[in-house]
């Protein structure tokens, strides 16, 4: 990594979006040797709305904190997706959960994946691991922080007893992902 | 016909929907409650000022559209004294949550109780603090979990209608979320009835208490009342403890009379001043 | 308006300072007062619990001083005048529901009678070392309004400036009195009540339907309501719109705090209040407030004696604090001397103030006890050298 | 927003604000009558809110108006003028 | 001494600040620890609560604030090192409690996640408005001192530090963190405990016969005692002798008071700490502590991208506010910045500090949000011209 | 023969007599009985820690020659509860005014009574306010006169045995100060007593509640006492109301056993945590 | 009145020192129209110990409000003494209660007169009106506030239904005053 | 301080600290064996301190000094070291 990446991720509260942010955090930091903050907008947010964690990643010291332009934006609800896209910086990456959002209307240069999330989720017998599932699909689609770091920072961060359920629905993302990108290429 | 509006919705702040309250949660029944209870008592909406503290709960006093104050976690109770000193023509409900109620406040309770001041004091108990996502409640169940007993409870937790009743209540009921109508009707009897009166509204909190202690969602919370809920009416409140998940002993327990603090105040006073003495309104025809 | 004449007791009277200011509140209009008995202030509440009763009031000894500063503010809504008194422990208890008052814009008023801290401290003897936490005692910016008054005639005089203060602004008011003065009995001469002159609560003249109890005009304070009257607005401690419901965001903090501090920072001219004594020629500026601006007469007289032209700046409004005015006169002084019964409180906003015009020099006392004026004396010869 | 279809004699009628409701599935549990069904549908929220399955039952109790924490629901009498029924 | 291992979590971590607090205090040695939820700072009782039971400590959620400030104080006399927690509402409840742990040289803990206020303000939102309450929110004549850190691995390193001052001033120390910084996760590495420093408790070496409690030495801090072990003190907060009793006199209350004030005041050097950032050649210098340091940073950058010659002085421990250094760097600047979340707040120590050396500019922000660097960059281009 | 010395001062700080207290004020007897308390069970003086408030009961810990503490008002329990957290080898006991625990501080009487923390608590109950001059204490009589009340109290006041009893302490009794035999007696079993003890001593104050009511002096109260009291043993708490110059219950009321907090602790994260867990030590033997 | 006059009494608390003062104070500023200042040392020696009342009495605003320097000392108690007459103007008038205080050492100067107040009081049937006794001593023998107002400030002063006692008390600590003026002439 | 004369077989000895005494009377009045009485004179802060008026009929039980609430008298036990009675 040569230099300071912004990511958002967003949804509805109890989506799970700060456990997302701190798995890329958490990669970044722990796994990666990058200097990685998380933060998030907490409140009555929490509880539906728009609710997001950012997480800037930087290969030296960070001081500020914030991510006001997002590099990297991955959105989860319709809501945050109206709130945040606005921020994103121009030729941004926007990531989104397909049958939650409509990336409508899409800023110029912006480049839009968007994934079945939920459904790859119920498929796995738990909409819950939605966020997972995204968080497998924006490791397919950048190389901010590395697969191994994501990986193990997974299986870090959930809850004991569940590191499979995880690691399935992160590949599904993943892989989707990865399909994505061949057939885009 | 004109497209028909639900009941409710003059007792509300309709500007302000959809609460934050969370799905399931059983606030908003306590509301409809009242409302119904304001309803059918045809209580002049503007007679009734209403009084919270803070907490999901304390929330209350914004969402109805009447005269209304959200003060400080815990206070309710004072403030709601005060307000009823300068205005005894008003009737004076406070709504709050068991930690702000009981934890924090539990002085004011006693003794506002004791001194019989006439408010009407309406707590939800949720067995957990809701607003700051789950912390153990004076109210917890011993082996509950809280965030701040992760290893689960191992504090005594109040037995809320006894405390109230020891303290000098003349009125203590305790329903469910589940007991819409008895719940009504006694938030009636107590817009009617001078001095210290405290319902106690079992409500599930399935985002926190339910969650966290695996005991489902709100309808699991709500059957779970319909099933576990044992009328004990006049019940000795000695006996009212609520033990984890066991069976919820409901009903009015305390219904007594005593005069209140303004009442008393006039009493002593003009007995001591004689005629020197106007006495004070005091909001209570008997 | 003028004053209710139920309240106030005309005539001449021979009154400590916690029995004058207890007369205030009463002509002011105070009905409903609440608190705890506390050293050295509570002959305030003893009065006033032996006199409202006589007047159609009530005051009610509350269980401690957390639910007397917010039973205050309930009764307020309520549409009362009201008031609660303490001391240091007392006081520092309130803290929160100062911060409370403020943020809700609700005119009460804390009496504060000031004794020896920190801590339990010397609760029978004297101090003015609360000044700062008068200021600063609640979290989150907010203003008040703070006054020292320095005699028996001034605790009645300003406590009726005091209500009419936070009717006015909108603001709690710190009624700063200290010990000396609150146990100091002097004359009191109560003028009758059409020579009083009352601040009427600011109420809305918009119907129910118009009102939006938080939007405030180029004043900068917004009018309140009557209860029961179907405004049906809604008060809270959380920042809130101009409807008075809660909005979490920055921008809605901007534009209520913002104009919290503003309506009493830009309306500063207004509430500012200072005497001045032999200032015209003063090469010594002597700065003073409360009971030690009566000491400090001794030293000037002492000075003058002697000499030295010395002169005394006595702010009667301590916050918004007259730092203006002081400049001004800084400029022409070789040094301002700072007499307070603390380690340095105001002594900092007098720096802050003076800016380096002059050197500013504490004469400092832990309370206890008042200063010595022949000590004050002594840094005034010192200074004037 | 009310029920389209209203068979023979409905006593009352059930009215849902499909938006606000949050899907608890309380008026569906308490309807005395079992009018109500969670849809299958979602709202913009992302929750199920009840439709009047068997609406001629619906006798207009408003008992789940009494129980929707999020005053999505009431229930209306027809013919009679806005009573109010109250067994306590 | 070096830390107990029990306590210490060693390895590196992805913690938010509110965790990583609790990390510090536990690597500090407290055992016992009282809170009472409030946001934003909950996230450290919780924490406490459920790390507690594995290191052999307790923690118990009390029933206020009040009690959590006070049972703290009885762990300490205990023996225990202990803390609590909170935010705004709940920190005004403690002021009493702040008071009498000055008053009787209680090393003890305060942590305040500071929120938006006034009141209950913006909850789950940033602030720093609670810097002069720090301060001054109880009542009387003390000192305190309050550390201001601006990230979660800040949050570790120096709460242990502020225990470490609290043992070795025997003072309470105000540990001023922010919602921001209190919920913002970064990377802490926790050293191994042979590499953590922790000050130990001051006791006595004297016989009982021959201890007394207050007397101090010439750093001014008294020693304390084991409890049962015949030495059979007396804490009060009352003002008192060197044995701890109770004397009413301003004689007593000078003797006290003043080496309370003192150890702190004429020790000041021994306890400031600040950074400073481009500051050799700064003609605009920039003044923030805690999280808006990090923003200030950020317009630093930008600042000196546009050849504007500016520093940052950043406060650590803010009290006692490092004022020497800060004016002997204005005396080189065209013009002072100070950029805080409130509506003005250290900017008054700033102006005492600059005494006029320089222009002073306040970038006020009424919290809710961080600032925004441009517009801080703003001020900066338009005092730079 | 060497001089014979009064038995009580080696409890006491001589250096600080003569003490505060008016003639005739009951607290001195109370200390007497305290220590009395201390010899006849043998209790290691330095195993004890005392705490009071602030009040003229209050100035306790200052006279006693043990660890002692003069806290804030109100606030002796809390700091008795972080004390005995950190100490659980200590017994820690709290002297101080009814005003002090109950009026400022009930809640945290109220809190540590269900909680079951493992100290003892001696009021001083004098119906007033002394320390501040007579003002309405939470225990004043209706009627009685007090500074704040000048025309007669109007105001309910607390029965404290029943509100101990009600919020669970584990042992609660009441005696007055003319019962020095089983004062003394009461104070040795709570200090052998694991849990949360309340006693109440009734106590004259003299100069501000007897002069103000013009109840005579010390010892026509000592007297009143001797005649009026009502040996209670045993009796429902309920029942335990002191009517202005009527009969006064006394006696044990309330001996029972229930785990302490720091005992329900070990218990509660014992079953959770397992052998991970290290139970914390909590001064009790059973 | 000419000019500033410093006046204090002590005693034991409980002896009615504060209300002796307050009739002083109040004959002058109410009924003589002096400026006058009461200041009491309050506090746990109200309980026993020396208490004193202070009272300033001057022809125009009396801003300093504290006695420094007495011109007159009363003192119905022999701590009081010692304690307080150090503290008196040279030539100052002493007055005591000669059965409770032995004025010595008497510093050289000032003018001091005994009065058996206590037994005078004890002839009325109460000990508790020493202090008036004193108060009328006082009147005898200082013209600092007017006979007068004294007595009126004396009827205002005291409980209702006790002004007969009071005044009597007033009577004889006044007379056996001018009996020893007269006596010394 | 202990009373001057002990005539035949007393079983106690009550010593007064006259200076401390604040003359409240509580051992004069709960003496059991009377031997207490407030002396005429007073000490020097004006308060009558008790006497010891028969003291050939003191037991030494220290009731006295369980009542004083001064710390101004206590009985002794002759003979017997220093025991301790006590009945509850
Ligand atoms: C003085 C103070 N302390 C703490 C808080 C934080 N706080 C807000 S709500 C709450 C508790 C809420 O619990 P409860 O009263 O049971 O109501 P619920 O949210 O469960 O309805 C707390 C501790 C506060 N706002 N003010
Ligand atoms: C926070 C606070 N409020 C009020 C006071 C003043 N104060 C001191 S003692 C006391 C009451 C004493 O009454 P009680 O507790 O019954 O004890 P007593 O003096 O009768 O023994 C009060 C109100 C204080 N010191 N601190
Ligand atoms: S957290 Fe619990 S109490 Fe609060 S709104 Fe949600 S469900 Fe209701
Ligand atoms: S009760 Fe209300 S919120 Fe719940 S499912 Fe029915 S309509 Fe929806
Ligand atoms: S109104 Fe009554 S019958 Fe109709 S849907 Fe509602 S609950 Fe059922
Ligand atoms: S005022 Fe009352 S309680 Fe206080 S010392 Fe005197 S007699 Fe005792």
């Amino acid at each position: 990594m040569k230099q300071r990446v912004e990511l958002k991720i967003g949804g509805f509260g109890g989506q799970g979006v700060i456990l997302a942010g701190m798995i890329m955090g958490r990669g970044a930091a722990i796994h990666d040797g990058l200097d990685a903050t998380l933060t998030q907008s907490f409140g009555p947010e929490a509880r539906g709305g728009a609710c997001s964690a950012q997480v800037v990643l930087s290969p030296d010291r960070n001081l500020y904190p914030c991510v006001s332009h997002p590099d990297i934006l991955v959105v989860m609800s319709q809501p945050a997706y109206d709130k945040f896209i606005g921020e994103v910086k121009p030729g941004a990456l926007l990531l989104y959960e397909e049958s939650l959002v409509k990336p409508e209307p899409l800023p110029p240069g912006v480049k839009a994946y968007g994934i079945p999330a939920t459904q790859l989720a119920e498929e796995l017998g738990r909409r819950m691991v939605l966020n997972i599932v995204m968080v497998g699909f924006l490791a397919a689609l950048t190389d901010a922080v590395s697969l191994e770091a994501v990986k193990k920072a997974l299986a870090e961060s959930v809850p004991k007893g569940t590191e499979k359920l995880n690691l399935d629905a992160f590949q599904k993302g993943f892989e989707y992902g990865r399909k994505l990108v061949a057939q885009k290429k | 016909m004109t497209q028909p509006r639900n009941p409710v919705e003059p007792f509300l702040r309709m500007d302000r929907m959809p609460h934050i309250w969370c799905p399931g949660c059983g606030i908003g029944v306590v509301v409809n409650c009242f409302a119904r209870a304001m309803l059918e008592s045809k209580t002049d909406i503007d007679s009734v000022q209403v009084v919270s503290g803070i907490g999901c709960t304390g929330r209350i006093a914004g969402y109805l559209r009447m005269d209304s104050y959200h003060t400080t976690h815990g206070r309710a109770i004072p403030f709601a004294t005060g307000l009823k000193t300068a205005r005894p023509d008003m009737k004076v409900v406070v709504f709050s949550g068991d930690g702000d109620l009981v934890a924090i406040g539990g002085n004011h309770l006693i003794h506002a109780a004791r001194r019989n001041v006439d408010i009407k004091v309406i707590c939800v108990n949720n067995f957990t603090y809701g607003m700051t996502g789950g912390q153990v409640a004076p109210t917890a169940p011993i082996e509950s979990v809280a965030t701040t007993s992760p290893f689960g409870v191992f504090e005594q937790p109040f037995n809320l209608a006894f405390l109230a009743d020891s303290a000098g209540a003349v009125y203590v009921a305790r329903w469910t979320t589940y007991h819409v109508r008895q719940l009504a009707k006694a938030m009636r009897e107590v817009l009617q009835k001078p001095g210290f009166c405290f319902v106690e509204v079992i409500a599930p909190c399935p985002t926190i208490y339910q969650r966290r202690n695996r005991l489902g969602d709100a309808l699991d919370a709500m059957r779970f009342y319909k099933q576990q809920s044992k009328l004990s009416e006049g019940a000795d409140t000695r006996t009212l403890d609520i033990p984890m998940q066991g069976p919820i002993p409901v009903g009015r327990f305390v219904n007594r009379d005593r005069p209140t603090l303004l009442e008393n105040m006039n009493t002593v006073l003009g007995k001591r001043l004689g005629a020197k003495f106007t006495p004070y309104p005091t909001g209570v025809t008997r | 308006m003028k004053a209710d004449p139920k309240g106030v007791l005309t005539g001449t009277h021979f009154l400590d300072g916690d029995h004058a200011c207890c007369e205030g509140a009463l002509a002011a209009g105070c009905r409903v007062a609440f608190g705890y008995p506390i050293t050295p202030s509570t002959e305030v509440v003893e009065r006033i619990a032996s006199r409202l009763p006589e007047v159609g009031g009530v005051f009610l000894q509350m269980e401690d001083e957390i639910a007397s500063s917010i039973a205050i503010q309930g009764a307020v809504w309520g549409g009362a005048r009201s008031m609660t008194v303490s001391s240091g422990p007392g006081i520092s208890l309130m803290m929160e529901h100062v911060g409370l008052a403020a943020m809700t814009e609700t005119p009460c008023v804390f009496v504060n009678v000031q004794r020896g801290g920190p801590s339990t401290g010397l609760p029978t003897l004297p101090g003015q070392a609360d000044m700062m936490q008068a200021r600063w005692g609640s979290h989150g910016d907010y203003e008040i309004i703070a006054i020292a008054p320095n005699s028996p005639q001034e605790c009645f005089d300003l406590a009726i400036h005091a209500f009419n203060l936070a009717e006015r602004f909108r603001v709690p008011v710190m009624f700063m009195m200290d010990e000396s003065v609150g146990h100091m009995t002097e004359k009191v001469v109560i003028p009758p009540p059409d020579a009083i002159e009352i601040e009427p609560r600011r109420f809305t003249q918009e119907p129910p339907e118009k009102y939006l109890p938080f939007a405030a005009g180029p004043d900068l304070v917004p009018p309140m309501a009557p209860i029961g009257k179907g405004y049906r607005f809604h008060v809270t401690g959380l920042t809130h719109d101009e409807r008075g419901y809660p909005v979490m965001s920055a921008e809605a903090q901007e534009k209520l705090v913002h104009r919290l501090v503003d309506k009493i920072r830009t309306r500063a001219d207004e509430i500012e209040r200072s005497q001045e004594f032999m200032t015209e020629d003063a090469e010594v500026l002597l700065v003073a407030y409360g009971i030690t601006s009566r000491v400090v007469q001794r030293t000037l007289q002492l000075a003058r004696q002697k000499g030295i032209k010395a002169g005394l700046f006595r702010p009667v409004v301590v916050w918004p604090f007259p730092g203006k005015r002081l400049r001004e006169l800084a400029r022409k002084a070789k040094a301002v001397v700072v007499v307070e019964l603390n380690y340095g409180q105001m002594v900092l906003e007098v720096e802050r103030a003076v800016c380096g015009a002059a050197p500013v020099r504490l004469v400092p006392h832990g309370g206890g006890a008042l200063h010595d004026p022949e000590q004050v004396l002594k840094v005034v010869e010192e200074v004037a050298r | 927003m009310a029920e389209k279809e209203k068979p023979k004699k409905p006593k009352g009628e059930v009215h849902v604000n499909r938006e606000v409701c949050k899907g608890c599935g309380f008026c569906v549990e308490f309807c005395p009558s079992h009018v109500l069904a969670l849809d299958t549908a979602f709202n913009r929220k992302g929750y199920h809110p009840p439709v009047a399955a068997k609406p001629e039952a619906c006798n207009g109790c408003n008992l789940c108006g009494l129980y929707c924490p999020d005053f999505a629901i009431f229930g209306v009498r027809l013919g009679k003028a806005e009573e109010d029924s109250d067994e306590g």
